[in-house]
Order: structure tokens, then C-alpha cells, then sequence
């Protein structure tokens, strides 16, 4: 019986990767972070339900670690693929970690004492700062410490400094370390593997709406992504889930969410994203939940509640918590330089009347682009989408006989969609690694 | 009692459930939070196996105050309705408390969501400064074996 | 500005008439607002395009006649930089313009004009300057030959007739025309503010407008043919009138002469520069010049050139004394003044500065203008 | 129970917990706890060295329980289960004190840190104490499956389950298999649902693991996952497998009715063929409506006819069933937008079956006669609130369906005029594009908000009259036809199906999953799983992804031929127990039911069933309900141990 690569360790893949593993198939999950967990991990709570995202993604994860056939390799990407269904050969180069993590344990007691203080932290997307050797964040699967070489002073002194210096500036970690795990001359190495499938699940990007300069974001300081406001808000966030302003630190009064946000327009991408309009309705109460004086809009042009539970979502949003809901699309959003408030200019559709609102705080719902930049030989969608080879016969299949492909790298869906997919693929991918075809299925 | 002429420190047993609160405690102690060390924690699968038997006994036993804690209704229960049947036992029992002479503030019902580490932290603070306030339990009954 | 009670009749065919009129896109909006929102007008006009174009989609004929929202379109083409749906609402509001006018005009050669080929236009325009230059090389001619005798360029002659005709024939259709949009446009707008107001008003909105507008290549461009044309024909009637009261103002040599070549000049490379344009196929030209190429824009050009180039060789041949000569272009020049007047000026894209002055006022009046 | 023999083991875990809490203390407090025999620390219990540590102590001094003073249970519980499994005892018999997440890490005062980490190490050595052994619970499992519902979801469980060498009953209601996707026209602009069905419909013909039940229905649903035994009723055909498809039959036969396969749009005999290629391939007669007049029989050359066949009842054993029984249109009521009161007002669907070549009108538009110059789609008719009797939620797919259709209706009919009224557009995903081409094919969207649109029947024609929101003017659109984009509802017998089933329904009146999105295509109750719009509105693509996703988390659990179940259930005391059934009330997965065991009533624990929530024992008010694990002398060892008490028996 031969094994299956998972590209990807968001919700999808590790949905795969246990499906897979509870049919004792052995299973190699590939992610470029230094945790699986995707997207999902940044999140606070999860739309409809409002039910933690931590309390459901923390226990799949951790149920990664009790297979012994899911090897989890980490911080490393697909370099190349080659062969076919049932014996592919894959080259996965696994970038240095500088920690060696069968050793290393997560105490995490490095990551205090290490002198580097100002790494912005990219879980908390930059709104606040690591050490150079920092564990991604406090239930990360695998729990283990990784040097970002590029801020180290070991691996990459300041100029300046290293000539003065004679020997080896910093070693901090390596002396603090209990179980002496720390590697600094760790190279970079590349990973053969030959796997009877593959399943693609590398989900998506956030779209950088710095293509967008008329928003201002980038430029203005209290302009923020959805993601950011997500990371705001969480508990686990830069600031413990109080929503303050970039610029004065207070809590805003009233706070605007843009819909559309490089969705739904050809000038950039044509699909709709899916996911934006019920994002925003939660984080508009979570906002309410947060800070009960503020006031919530959302500007949209058709708000997207399809989803189960979605509509009723949003009837509460407007009736229980007040949240206000205008039909506009906002085309430029402008500072003012003193109280560093924000003006949006729109046309209000209801009334047909251009209009510029002050807010203390604006939310970009940005839109989603596929990671579908990968070296597998298969077929993309106009838009970058991965391709199904047949939507309704063959649901997760792609071009390339024996791979497949879940989640949003596939089209813009949410997360019950994802793990949806996810099982039917690990079944297809099993099919093929168990060597247990039915004359009926095309598969050879 | 020992400790009765330094400051009254009150004994809070807590009957957490698996999936949201005492997740929640992991929580506050993966952040760092910090709270008065008053509390002792038994986990219990679900809210809804924690028997009003137990705490009596735990009130008989000496403990000041009892905390039983699961997740939110409607929809976080991870066995479905474990909670709401938690919710109607010990509503019931805290009509029964006064009669048996304990206050009823020494008992508390709680909702905690495995990521609400803050929420958790302010109900033992409040519980605690409560206790205090009401001092320590005065048994007026004897405990038959 | 919400709804009467009463409802509204729709008529489905509407969109249909406008789109062949050169809306292509029209249906494919969605309603989202951000013409209006993006356009430099709307910061100080109280105007909504998205209504404009909802209103021709769904074909609620009496409110598209009473919108001032089209005329007050200066073309600056942001909109359709932004259109979200690649629609184009430059041209959409260009096609309603053309609605609106075949709609004002009672005669129906507006309808004509704007539903015909261009081949079917040049047709029309050229039998009527065929009958123009039989009237001047046929009937005139010999009064040419003899003002070609005294040596002297006598611009007020019989020869002024016919083109006062047609003039005064223009200026019938435009006026009554004008009437009818002036009833259309000021429907259940009341007048807010008085007359001298409302053209200080419009006066500064302009001013404001057009500096900004300066700023941007292309749109400079397009403002600068357009400032040329405007100069040109300012000059010529500056010209006549001059002509008229103070014509010792010729014997000055040099000061007429700098007029009289200034105004020409600038009316030929005014409507020349677009026409290059729009016949060249060179990658830098805006999409302006590429899109706009209904009928009726070729026509308001093409009606206009030959009467600058006639203009210019008028005044060379006089210069050069071949006297006989500089009258052949005269006579040319209102062998194709007749046509123009009798068609592109009274029905043609060129009724635009009529309407649009009517839809400022009235917008003035109505107090849309924002800050006032 | 053996005479306990305690082992603890303290954990530095680096500085996290020896920086707060003074370890050496705790060891010494273990040591001279009651039955503690070992107590030792290391700097970290959950490496390698650490569980080392514990497995040679159980083997030098055959230890029968173990505590380990670390981190929460929920990170290294599983790790310390395995490691004692090697070491050759009973996994079960392990108890974590938390003195880092409870303790170290939210205490900074060292002294009173120490004593609560003391006495969490007492709690946890008092439950230790009365820990028993307990076996993983391992029951035998059929590798068949029973397929509830011949929709595409049900075809394409069915199609993946025979993949895995599964044998499949595919048991569908109405003669033939197909559900609704065989009836709708267009899918998408390019693709036709009867061809996808077909092509489906071929596959389970080749596939000799699938055994198709038509006309059959559920009656009862017993045993527990893995070992299910189903009893279907098998209603007659009348028809066999003899029948040529000649039609004769129904030239002769006198019952004509409305035919559902057409939405009511052409009328069908009691003698009838669903539609081209239904499968089974041959006819069938309604035996709700045949009057037994015996003309088809007489008439059929090929005797594939016989009137008196009987209901039959199948017995099957299956290890697991898959509920994919779709969803019913909603029927707007008599008036709801004019809807029965004007031929030319006719419902999505409707219209979806006249675009469709092989319709009535061989796929041309022609409603009330002619081709209509102007038509309207009134959206969300059934969905969103708009009208009295409209369900809350959204019903997703009729906004796409609606601008598929309209794009079919302008590209055959450029002339006509296409209206779509909504209330938002709900085109998501990629189906954007489809949104965007309906722009380009000129269909004219008009949007409404609170006030829905009104239809009038007037003597001149229909009108309708909405109050347009983006320019708040009532406006009146003359127009000749009427489409009502109908919602989506729960099955009209769904009533049944619980009962049958025990799925349980959710608010909008669905089946509910177990989880959103921990669980999405799996009941509460194990073994059963969920495809298709069973459990809400969803797209064709979307129901037959969740159609293989259900099946493979259906071979995920039975693959194995047999299952391992969690041994913390709920365990019955069968002396004590008084057969009062308060437990049988309380447990919400009724996995509880009362068994007459020579006389006396008693509580039985469907093993299987029991996903271990205790809600039982605490209800149980003779003690004879034990929640293995959490027993109640565990529990009350604990709380008694938290003031150093100890507890006797």
C-alpha cells in the first residue's frame, strides 16, 4: 500500500490528512508555515454559529500528532512533481528551521529570553511583534520553536556589528535551551518522496488591496483587512481582543466594512469571493459584542447570506444588534488629517445621492486569490482557480489523473464546503493508494 | 479553622466541562492570565454529569463556594443538549440551597466557550471577593456516613 | 425625491432604442453607484448617472426626458475607468443624450438623424450641398464674378441669403426644440434660486471643474479641442460683428489679419485634431476617440472641417490677391455652411450646447448644485 | 480490584512549572499519600526519557496506576495512555493532575502555588485510586451500505461506496432514480441534467455492487452502526423487465393524471414512463391512481404486465445508511403572485421543464399560446421572509437557476424581454460569471427590498407593480409571462424519516448535522450520514461532492470490518437498577432503552450509541448508571479530596 502527499495544512488538508490515516494510510502533509492550520488558525470565531474557530480546528490538529502514519513535514514546499497516478516522485525542499524538533519540545523558553524584540508577527498579520526565534502561535501543531534566520543575530548580524565582532554575535537560545535543540548551521535539504496521489489543499491568499491606492490602505492608518480586524478582535490577537486604532490606540466609535473588495470586478477578479459578506456580519458583532457603544455599517451591493443558518445570521445582525446595512459601492476612501478619522465616498443607491461618511475605523472584506502557483502539472480556471476535470462525475478530481484538489484553491466556498471536499477526496486518493479500483471507476 | 486569624482565604471546588471550559482554563494559563489560587478544578466530560449530590457533598465537605461550568446554549454542547439539562438541575438546586442554610451566591452556574479565558478569570475573581464578603461556610448540619 | 404613490408605466422597448443608439453595455450595469461616486462632477452636482441609466434601463420614459444628469456629463470618462462590470457609462450616457434629444425634438428628423447609417447622413448632407452649390455656381455666379471684378472681399452681400435662411430655418427647429426640453427638464423642479445665481453658480462650477480636469493628460486633451472650437466660432462671430459696426477695423493690416487667421486656425485644428484621431489607429490615442464612434460623432465632425478649411483658404487667396479664387472658397464655404446649419446644427450632435445650457440652468435653478 | 498501586510523576516542564511551583515538595507530599508506592520528577514527562521513566517503574515495582503532575490532559493524555500501553498496562488506568495550565502558569506566588499544586496531585491519586481497567469496545461491521434516495446525491454515495468494494441498496420511492437534476433543464449553460443523470444512470448499470430498489421505501431502521437491519417495503410495479417501451399500454389506459415529472405542466396516465431514460428502464403504473381495469394488461404483446403483484417487505443487513432524500419545491399558494390564478404564472421549475427539449413543447417557449414578448422571474418566492407563508432562510440555487434559464430564454428569444426581480442576487462563487453574462445577454434586473412585488391580473394583460429600490419609485411592467423562482423545503415526509431514522431536524426544519463544519456530512448518531439537500439548500455540484464525502467517511468507519468504540460510555448496575427510564429520556442520542430481563425491568446501553456525555448517571437516582471513568466514587473521591477527606467502599 503506498502513501499520499497532502499539499497544504489548512482545515482542508488536515481533514484529508486524518481520513486518510483513519484508513492506515500513511500520509505526508506539506505545508510552508511552520504550523498547519491554515487560515482557520487565525480566526476568532467562526460564522454562523459563532462558535470558536480554535475549539474546532485545536482538536484536529492535535489528533494530526496521534497517527503515527501522518508525517508532518513543515516550513517546506513542493518543488517538483513528476510521474503518475499510483507512483509519482515528488521533490519537497525543506527550508532550515535552525531547531532540531525532534528535540525541541515547545517549552518555549527560548522565545523569552531571546534578545531580538521587534519582528513584526505575521500570525498577528503585523500588528504585533515576536522574538527572531518564536513558536507561530500558543497551540501551534507541531508546538516547536523556529528561528526566522533573516532577524537572528546569529544567522544574519547587521552589518555594522559583524566586523566589529570577532566570533559568533549572539547564541542566547543555544545556551537557554534545556534540551540543547537549537542548530544553527541546520542547511536547507530536499525531500524525495514517491506517493500513489496527491491532494492540493493549499487554500487561498488574502487579494492586496494595495492594488486598490484609491482605499487607501497601506496609506491610511485605521484602514485594515478583514484579517487584521480578525486578529484584533481574537482573544489570542496582539491586543487580547480589544479594538483599538492604529493611530490613537482608542476604541473607535463607528466602524465601516467595504464588501467587494477586488471581488466581483473585472478590473481585478471577476468571481465573487463567498466568504465576505458573512465574515463582515460577524466581525460587525463581534465589534458590538466587544465595544457596545460603536456603530457597525456594512456597504455592499448584494449581501451573499446563502448558506445554512446564513440568512438568519443576518436578520439577527440587523434586528438584535443593530447593525446597519447600506447599498453602495464605496469607490475612495480619504483621510482627514487631524483626528486621522476616515471619509468614504459613495453613492447611496437607495437614495441616489453621492455621499462621504466619517469613520473612526474601516474593514476591507477583502477578496480571495487561489495558491495555485504550485509546479503540478494541472489545469487552471481563467481566474486561477485549480480546475475540476468534471464538476458533476467527477467532483474533486483534476486535469492529472490521480491528483486532486480541495478547498478554496479550488473555488471561493467556506469552511463546511472545504471538509466537505476534503473527505471525498481522501476517499478517491485512498482508492488509488490501496491499489482498489472497481472496473467501473475510469480510475487505471 | 487554621488559617482563621490571617485574611479568610474561601475554597472554591469547580466542575468544568471537557470541551468548552476547561479548555478555557488551558486557555488562561496558555496566556498567562493570573487568578487568586482559590479554585480546584474536576473535570467532568459534560455539565450535564455533574450530580447536585456532588456538590452538596462538596459543600459538606467544607469547600465556601461551587462552580459548575459547561458550554453556551444553544449550540456549543458538544454532546447537543448536555447543558440544558445542566441548566434545569441546577436552577432547581438553587432554590434549594437557601433551605439548607448556604447562600445562594455560593453557588454558581456558568457558561465559559473554550476560548473565553477572560470570562473565566473574572468569575473566579468575583467568586472569590464574594466568598470573602460572605466569609466562611458555617455547617449547621452533621454529615451522616 | 422618494416614489408618488401612482405608479409609473414602463416601456420595455426603451433600452432596446437606446442600446442601438450606441449604449451597448447598458444592461450590463449593476447598480452599484460608483460612476456617480467616482465622477469629479457629483462632488458639487446633486446628480445620479446610476439613475440615469437604471431609469433608461428599465424604460421610464417620462423621468429619462426630465434628468438632467446626462447633459451634465462632461466626458472626463472616469466613469468607465471604474465601471466595475467593464460597462461603459461614458457611452451610455451619450446614447440617452441621443434618446433625449430625438424625444425633444417634434420633427422627427432628429430620429432620423440619430437612427440613420452615416452613409444614409452623408447622402442626405450631400444632396442638400449639391442643391447649396448650385445656388452659388449657378444662380450667383455671375454676382461672384463681378464682386471678384472690384478686387474687394465684400463678406455682407445678397450672397448672405441663403445661409440666413437656412440660419433662420435652424434657428426655428432649435428653438421650439429647446421649448420642449426646457418643459421635459424643469418638471416638478422648483426654482430655488434666481437667474443672475444660478449662472454665477454654474460659472464657478466650471471654473473649478475644468482647472481640475487640466491636470489629467488626457482629459486636457480633449478640453483643449474642445476650447478650440469654441474660440474659433467665438472668433468668427467677434469677426462679423466687427465686420458689421467697426469695418475700418480691416484697414489695420496687421491686428485683422492675427484675427482673422487666429479664428480659422483654431476651428481647423479644433475639429481636425479629434478627426486625425479617430481615423488613426496609434496606441496612445484614449479610448475615447476609439469607442465614440457613432454616426452622429463622425458627422458633427466631418459637417464642421470642410467649413474651417474653407475659412483658412478664404482669407490665404484674399492675402495672395487671387481675388477670384478667395471667392470660389467663400461660395464653397457657404455651400457647406447650408447643410451644416440645415442638419448637424438644428438636429445633429451640435444641439448638445443647447441642452446642456438648459439642463445647467434648470439644475442651477433647481439648487443641485451642492454648497450653494 | 487489585490492591492499588500508585505511581506519580512531577514534571519541571523546563521553568514552566519547577519556575512557580517547588517540585521537590509536591514528590515529597505524593510520597506519603495512601497507596502512592513511587513518586518522581523529571524536567520533562512527555519526552521520550520522560515516559521512559514511567515504564520501567511500572515493570520494576508492577505499578497498577499512574498520575502524571504535568499539563492539561488534552495535550499529553493520549501520549501517557500509549506509553503505559507499551509498558503492558491498561491505558485507562492514567490520571493527569494539571499543575501548569491550573497552576504554574496562573499563580506567582511560590508558596501558594506549591499547595495547590499539592493538593491537585491529592485529586488526582483519590480518582487514580478507584481507576479501573477498560477494554476498547470492538463490534463487527457489515461492509454494505443502504443508500436512502436516488437523487444525484444518493446515485453518487452509491457510485463511490461500490468503489470500495461496498454492496449498495440504492432504495428510491418513486419508480425511477434521478431525483429533480434529471428533470431541470439546463445545469449550467452548457450542460443538461438529464444528460448528467444519464451518464450517472450508466454507471450504476456497469456497477454489479449496486442494487437498485425503486418504489421502495423504509419502514423501520434497527440495530447500531455497522449492524444495522433495515426493513423496506417494496410497493408493486406491475411492470417487469419484458417491457419493450412499445407505449401501446398507454394508448388504452383510462386514468389520466397530472404528471409530477413535468411539474403539472402535461398530464400522464396511471401506465406511464417517467421521462426518456429513467432507470429501470421499462414502465410503471401509480398504483395510488390505477383502477385495475386490466385494458394495459390485455393490450401488452410482451405479457411484461401483471396486475396482481403484491407489496413486498426486504429484510437487509447493512453496516451503514446514507439519508439523501432531497428536498420538495416549495408550492406557492393559491394567489401568492397571482400563482393558479392565470395560465401564463408558472413556477421556476415549470419553466425549467418547457426549456427542455424533450418537454411538452419540445423545448420551445410557449406559455399561454404563444411566445411571450415580455417575462418576469420574481425571486425568492418561498425564501427570505417575503411572503406570509415563505420560510426564513435563503434557498441559494433559484437565483442561479433563474439567470440560467433567462440566459436560454434570450439567446433563443433575442425579441423577449427578461426581467429578473430580486432581492439580492445570490450568484456566488464562481457562478459570478453567469451573473455577468446575463448583462451582456440583456436580462433586466430590478431590485425590491421590504416591499415584495405585487402581480395584476387586469383585462389587458398581467402587470406587476414593485416599488424599484434603487431609484424608490413605484413602478408598473407590463408583461406576459410570470415565473416564480420557487425556494427549496424540507421533504414533505420528513415527519417519517425521523422517525425511521432518529436524525434529528434542525431550526429551518432540515436534518441537522453533527457539526457545521466539524461533522458536516455525518447525524449525530454514529453510522448514519447525510448527502444532498437533506440537510439544506444546495447546488448540484454541492450535493454530489457531499454525496462522496459521505460515503467516504461511511468506508472510513466500516473499511476496517469492525469498530473500535470509546470505552468511557455509561455502564448499567443491573442489581440497582429500578427500570424508572428517567435515563432513557435524558440521553440524546437514545441509545438508552429498558429490556424485560426475566420480569424485571432493566436499562440496556446500546454501546455503539453511547458517545460518553454522563448526562444518565447524574439523572440517575439509584446510582445504578455509571459513567465509566467518571464514575461517581471517582468524582466524589476527588471533591473530597480537594479538603484532604477520603472516601470508604
Amino acid at each position: 500500500m503506498s502513501s499520499v502527499l497532502i499539499i497544504g495544512g489548512g482545515v482542508a488538508g488536515i481533514q484529508a490528512a486524518l481520513d486518510l490515516a483513519e484508513q492506515g494510510i500513511e500520509v505526508y502533509l506539506v505545508d510552508k508555515a511552520p504550523s498547519v492550520g491554515g487560515k482557520m488558525a487565525y480566526l476568532d470565531k467562526t460564522f454562523p454559529t459563532l462558535d470558536c474557530a480554535l475549539c474546532i480546528l485545536a482538536p484536529k490538529m492535535a489528533a494530526l500528532l496521534r497517527y503515527p502514519n501522518i508525517k508532518l513535514i513543515m516550513n517546506s514546499e513542493v518543488q517538483d512533481v513528476s510521474g503518475r497516478a499510483g507512483n509519482f516522485k515528488v521533490k519537497i525542499l525543506k527550508k532550515p528551521t535552525y531547531v532540531d524538533w525532534s528535540k525541541c519540545n515547545g517549552c518555549a523558553v527560548c522565545t523569552e529570553k531571546c534578545p531580538v524584540k521587534d519582528v513584526p508577527n505575521e500570525y498577528n498579520m503585523g500588528l504585533s511583534n515576536r522574538r527572531a526565534i518564536y513558536i507561530m502561535f500558543p497551540q501551534a501543531v507541531p508546538k516547536r520553536a523556529i528561528i526566522d534566520a533573516e532577524h537572528c543575530m546569529r544567522l544574519n548580524p547587521p552589518p555594522k556589528a559583524k566586523e566589529k565582532a570577532k566570533g559568533p554575535l549572539c547564541g542566547v537560545c543555544q545556551r537557554v535551551c534545556p534540551t540543547k535543540a537549537i542548530d544553527y548551521e541546520q542547511k536547507p535539504e530536499i525531500i524525495e518522496l514517491n506517493v500513489a496521489s496527491l491532494i492540493i489543499a493549499t487554500g487561498m491568499e488574502l487579494y492586496d488591496p494595495r492594488n486598490m491606492p484609491e482605499l487607501g490602505y497601506g496609506k491610511h492608518q485605521n484602514v485594515y483587512t478583514n484579517l487584521e480586524f480578525e486578529r484584533l478582535v481574537s482573544a489570542t490577537g496582539p491586543t487580547n481582543g480589544e479594538i483599538v486604532r492604529k493611530s490613537d490606540g482608542k476604541h473607535p466609535k463607528k466602524i465601516a466594512w467595504i464588501q467587494c473588495v477586488g471581488s466581483r470586478d473585472i478590473r481585478f477578479n471577476h468571481y465573487c469571493s463567498a466568504y465576505c459578506c458573512m465574515a463582515a456580519t460577524k466581525q460587525a458583532i463581534l465589534a458590538k459584542e466587544h465595544l457596545s457603544d460603536v456603530q457597525c455599517t456594512i456597504y455592499y451591493m448584494d449581501i451573499r447570506a446563502f448558506g445554512k443558518g446564513f440568512n438568519e445570521f443576518l436578520e439577527r445582525a440587523k434586528k438584535e444588534f443593530g447593525i446597519n446595512y447600506i447599498r453602495g459601492k464605496v469607490v475612495r476612501i480619504d483621510e482627514i488629517p487631524e483626528t486621522k478619522n476616515l471619509k468614504i465616498i459613495y453613492e447611496d443607491t437607495a437614495e441616489s445621492y453621492l455621499k462621504m461618511d466619517e469613520y473612526d475605523m474601516v474593514v476591507l472584506s477583502v477578496a480571495i486569490t487561489p495558491n495555485s502557483k504550485l509546479p503540478v502539472p494541472v489545469e487552471l480556471t481563467e481566474d486561477g482557480f485549480i480546475k475540476m476535470k468534471d464538476p458533476y462525475l467527477d467532483p474533486v478530481s483534476t486535469s492529472a489523473e490521480g491528483i486532486f484538489v480541495v478547498g478554496a484553491v479550488a473555488g471561493a466556498k467556506d469552511i463546511p464546503d472545504s471538509v466537505t471536499e476534503a473527505s471525498a477526496a481522501a476517499a478517491r486518493a485512498a482508492l488509488i493508494a490501496k491499489r482498489f479500483s472497481c472496473p467501473t471507476e475510469v480510475v487505471k | 479553622m487554621a488559617e482563621q486569624k490571617s485574611e479568610f482565604e474561601p475554597k472554591i471546588v469547580v466542575y468544568a466541562c471537557n470541551w468548552c471550559t476547561y479548555a478555557a482554563t488551558d486557555l488562561a494559563g496558555t496566556s498567562r492570565m493570573s487568578y487568586p489560587p482559590n479554585v480546584r478544578i474536576i473535570r467532568v466530560m459534560c455539565s450535564g454529569r455533574v450530580d447536585p449530590q456532588l456538590v452538596l457533598q462538596a459543600f459538606a465537605d467544607g469547600a465556601d463556594g461551587v462552580i459548575v461550568a459547561g458550554c453556551h446554549p444553544p449550540a456549543d454542547c458538544h454532546y447537543i443538549e448536555g447543558n440544558y439539562k445542566a441548566y434545569r438541575r441546577f436552577e432547581l438546586f438553587r432554590k434549594l440551597l437557601g433551605a439548607m442554610g448556604i447562600e445562594q451566591e455560593r453557588f454558581r452556574l456558568e457558561w465559559i466557550s473554550a476560548a473565553e479565558a477572560s470570562r473565566w478569570v473574572q468569575v473566579v475573581n468575583e467568586m472569590v471577593a464574594q466568598l470573602k464578603k460572605l466569609g466562611p461556610l458555617k455547617p449547621n448540619m452533621e454529615v451522616r456516613e | 425625491m422618494n416614489g408618488g404613490s401612482e405608479f409609473i408605466s414602463v416601456n420595455p422597448d426603451v433600452n432596446r432604442t437606446v442600446i442601438t443608439l450606441g449604449g451597448k453595455s447598458l444592461l450590463e450595469c449593476y447598480q452599484c453607484g460608483s460612476c456617480t461616486a467616482v465622477c469629479p462632477l457629483s462632488e458639487a452636482l446633486d446628480v445620479s448617472f446610476r439613475r440615469a441609466i437604471r431609469y433608461t434601463q428599465l424604460g421610464v420614459e417620462e423621468k429619462i426626458l426630465g434628468d438632467i444628469s446626462p447633459w451634465s456629463c462632461n466626458l472626463h470618462g472616469d466613469c468607465t475607468d471604474s465601471c466595475p462590470r467593464g460597462a461603459s457609462p461614458s457611452e451610455i450616457l451619450a446614447a440617452i443624450r441621443r434618446y433625449q434629444s430625438i424625444k425633444y425634438d417634434w420633427t422627427g428628423i432628429a430620429k432620423w438623424w440619430n437612427n440613420s447609417s452615416l452613409m444614409a447622413k452623408l447622402f442626405v448632407y450631400s444632396a442638400l450641398l449639391a442643391l447649396s452649390l448650385l445656388i452659388f455656381f449657378g444662380y450667383y455666379w455671375q454676382k461672384i464674378l463681378s464682386y471678384a471684378s472690384t478686387g474687394k472681399l465684400v463678406v455682407f452681400s445678397e450672397l448672405l441669403i441663403p445661409v440666413a435662411v437656412a440660419f433662420f430655418v435652424s434657428l426655428v427647429f432649435l428653438a421650439s426644440n429647446g421649448y420642449r426640453a426646457y418643459k421635459f427638464m424643469s418638471k416638478d423642479k422648483k426654482a430655488k434660486i434666481g437667474f443672475i445665481k444660478s449662472l454665477r453658480v454654474i460659472a464657478s462650477f466650471f471654473m473649478k471643474l475644468e482647472t481640475e480636469a487640466m491636470g489629467v493628460p488626457h482629459k486636457r486633451e480633449r478640453i483643449l479641442e474642445h476650447a478650440l472650437i469654441l474660440i474659433g466660432i467665438g472668433l468668427f462671430i467677434l469677426l462679423g460683428a466687427l465686420y458689421l459696426i467697426y469695418p475700418k477695423f480691416f484697414d489695420y493690416e496687421v491686428i485683422s489679419r492675427a484675427l482673422i487667421y487666429s479664428a480659422s486656425l483654431t476651428l481647423l485644428i479644433g475639429v481636425g485634431s479629434p478627426l486625425i484621431k479617430r481615423l488613426g489607429s496609434s496606441e496612445k490615442t484614449h479610448w475615447y476617440y476609439k469607442r465614440f464612434t457613432h454616426s452622429v460623432d463622425w458627422m458633427s465632425l466631418l459637417t464642421l472641417f470642410p467649413i474651417a478649411v474653407m475659412a483658412l483658404l478664404l482669407f490665404i487667396f484674399y492675402d495672395l490677391s487671387m481675388i477670384l479664387y478667395a471667392y470660389i472658397a467663400f461660395a464653397l464655404l457657404l455651400s457647406f455652411l447650408i447643410p451644416f446649419l440645415l442638419l448637424e446644427f438644428a438636429f445633429g450632435k451640435h444641439t448638445h450646447w443647447l441642452y446642456k445650457v438648459i439642463a445647467y440652468y434648470i439644475g442651477a435653478r433647481a439648487g443641485y448644485f451642492r454648497g450653494e | 480490584m487489585s490492591e492499588p498501586r500508585i505511581g506519580v510523576y512531577v514534571c519541571h516542564c523546563g521553568f514552566n512549572i519547577a519556575g512557580t511551583v517547588d517540585v521537590k515538595k509536591v514528590v515529597e507530599f505524593a510520597k506519603n499519600l495512601p497507596n502512592v508506592v513511587v513518586a518522581k520528577e523529571y524536567v520533562f514527562m512527555c519526552s521520550e526519557p520522560g515516559q521512559d521513566l514511567i515504564k520501567e517503574d511500572i515493570k520494576a515495582n508492577n505499578l497498577n496506576r499512574i498520575v502524571v503532575a504535568a499539563c492539561s490532559p488534552s495535550l499529553h493524555e493520549v501520549t501517557f495512555r500509549t506509553a503505559i500501553k507499551e509498558a503492558g498496562l491498561n491505558k485507562y488506568l492514567l490520571e493527569m493532575a494539571n499543575i501548569r495550565e491550573h497552576c504554574s502558569w496562573v499563580h506567582h506566588d511560590k508558596e501558594k502555588a506549591t499547595e495547590k499544586a499539592k493538593e491537585i496531585v491529592r485529586m488526582a491519586v483519590a480518582k487514580a485510586r478507584y481507576l479501573e481497567p477498560l477494554e476498547e469496545l470492538e463490534v463487527g461491521a457489515e461492509t454494505s451500505a443502504l443508500v436512502l434516495g436516488g437523487g444525484i446525491a444518493g446515485i453518487r454515495a452509491a457510485l463511490e461506496l461500490a468503489n470500495y468494494g461496498f454492496h449498495v441498496y440504492l432504495v428510491e420511492k418513486s419508480p425511477t432514480i434521478g431525483g429533480k437534476a434529471a428533470l431541470i433543464g439546463y445545469i449550467d449553460p452548457q450542460t443538461k441534467g438529464a444528460e448528467v443523470v444519464s451518464k450517472m444512470i450508466d454507471k450504476i448499470k456497469e456497477c454489479p455492487r449496486i442494487q437498485v430498489l425503486t418504489n421502495a421505501e423504509l419502514i423501520q431502521l434497527g440495530g447500531f452502526v455497522g449492524n444495522y437491519n433495515a426493513k423496506i417495503r417494496i410497493n408493486p410495479r406491475f411492470v417487469n423487465e419484458r417491457c419493450t417501451l412499445c407505449g401501446e399500454c398507454e394508448e388504452v389506459c383510462p386514468v389520466e393524471v397530472a404528471n409530477e415529472y413535468n411539474f403539472g405542466l402535461s398530464r400522464r396516465k396511471a401506465i406511464f414512463l417517467p421521462f426518456a431514460n429513467a432507470y429501470p428502464p421499462y414502465y410503471a403504473i401509480d398504483y395510488r391512481v390505477c383502477v385495475k381495469c386490466g385494458e394495459c394488461e390485455k393490450v401488452c404483446r410482451f405479457r411484461a404486465i401483471n396486475l396482481k403483484e403484491e407489496a413486498k417487505i426486504l429484510e437487509l443487513k447493512v453496516g451503514t445508511l446514507i439519508v439523501a432524500t432531497g428536498y420538495d419545491p416549495y408550492r406557492p399558494f393559491k394567489g401568492e403572485y397571482g400563482y393558479g390564478l392565470h395560465p401564463n404564472i408558472l413556477t421556476l421549475f415549470q419553466l425549467e421543464r418547457l426549456l427542455d427539449p424533450d418537454s411538452p413543447t419540445k423545448g420551445e417557449l410557449i406559455i399561454g399560446g404563444k411566445i411571450p414578448k415580455n417575462i418576469a422571474f420574481i425571486q425568492c418566492v418561498g425564501s427570505r421572509n417575503t411572503t406570509p407563508g415563505a420560510k426564513e432562510y435563503c434557498s441559494r440555487m433559484c437565483c442561479t437557476t433563474a439567470i440560467n434559464s433567462a440566459i436560454k430564454i434570450k439567446e433563443r428569444y433575442p425579441n423577449t424581454n427578461v426581467y429578473i426581480l430580486y432581492k439580492d442576487i445570490m450568484t456566488y462563487g464562481s457562478d459570478e460569471t453567469l451573473y455577468e453574462e446575463a448583462g451582456k445577454k440583456l436580462v433586466n434586473f430590478i431590485k425590491f427590498e421590504e416591499k415584495i412585488p405585487k402581480v395584476l391580473i387586469t383585462p389587458e394583460g398581467l402587470f406587476i407593480e414593485v416599488f424599484e429600490y434603487t431609484i424608490q419609485e413605484n413602478i408598473r411592467i407590463p408583461v406576459d409571462a410570470i415565473v416564480l423562482s420557487i425556494g427549496m423545503l424540507p421533504p414533505r415526509d420528513i415527519e417519517e424519516l425521523i422517525a425511521v431514522t432518529r436524525v434529528s431536524c434542525g431550526g429551518e426544519g432540515f436534518v441537522r448535522e453533527a457539526h457545521l463544519k466539524l461533522a458536516p456530512v455525518e447525524a449525530p448518531t454514529k453510522g448514519i450520514f447525510l448527502a444532498g439537500c437533506i440537510t439544506g439548500p444546495k447546488n448540484i455540484l454541492e450535493s454530489i461532492r457531499m454525496g462522496s464525502a459521505a460515503a467516504a467517511k461511511a468506508m472510513a468507519l466500516l473499511s476496517k470490518g469492525k469498530i473500535t468504540i470509546e470505552p468511557m460510555i455509561a455502564q448499567v448496575n443491573e442489581e440497582k437498577c429500578s427500570g424508572c427510564a428517567i435515563c432513557v429520556g435524558v440521553c440524546p442520542y437514545s441509545a438508552i432503552s429498558i429490556k424485560t430481563v426475566n420480569g424485571d425491568r432493566i436499562a440496556h446501553v446500546e454501546k455503539a450509541l453511547c458517545m460518553g456525555c454522563g448526562t444518565c448517571s447524574a439523572a440517575c437516582p439509584s446510582g445504578a448508571m455509571q459513567h465509566l471513568g467518571f464514575k461517581d466514587l471517582q468524582l466524589l473521591a476527588q471533591t473530597r479530596a480537594v479538603f484532604g477527606g477520603e472516601v470508604h467502599g
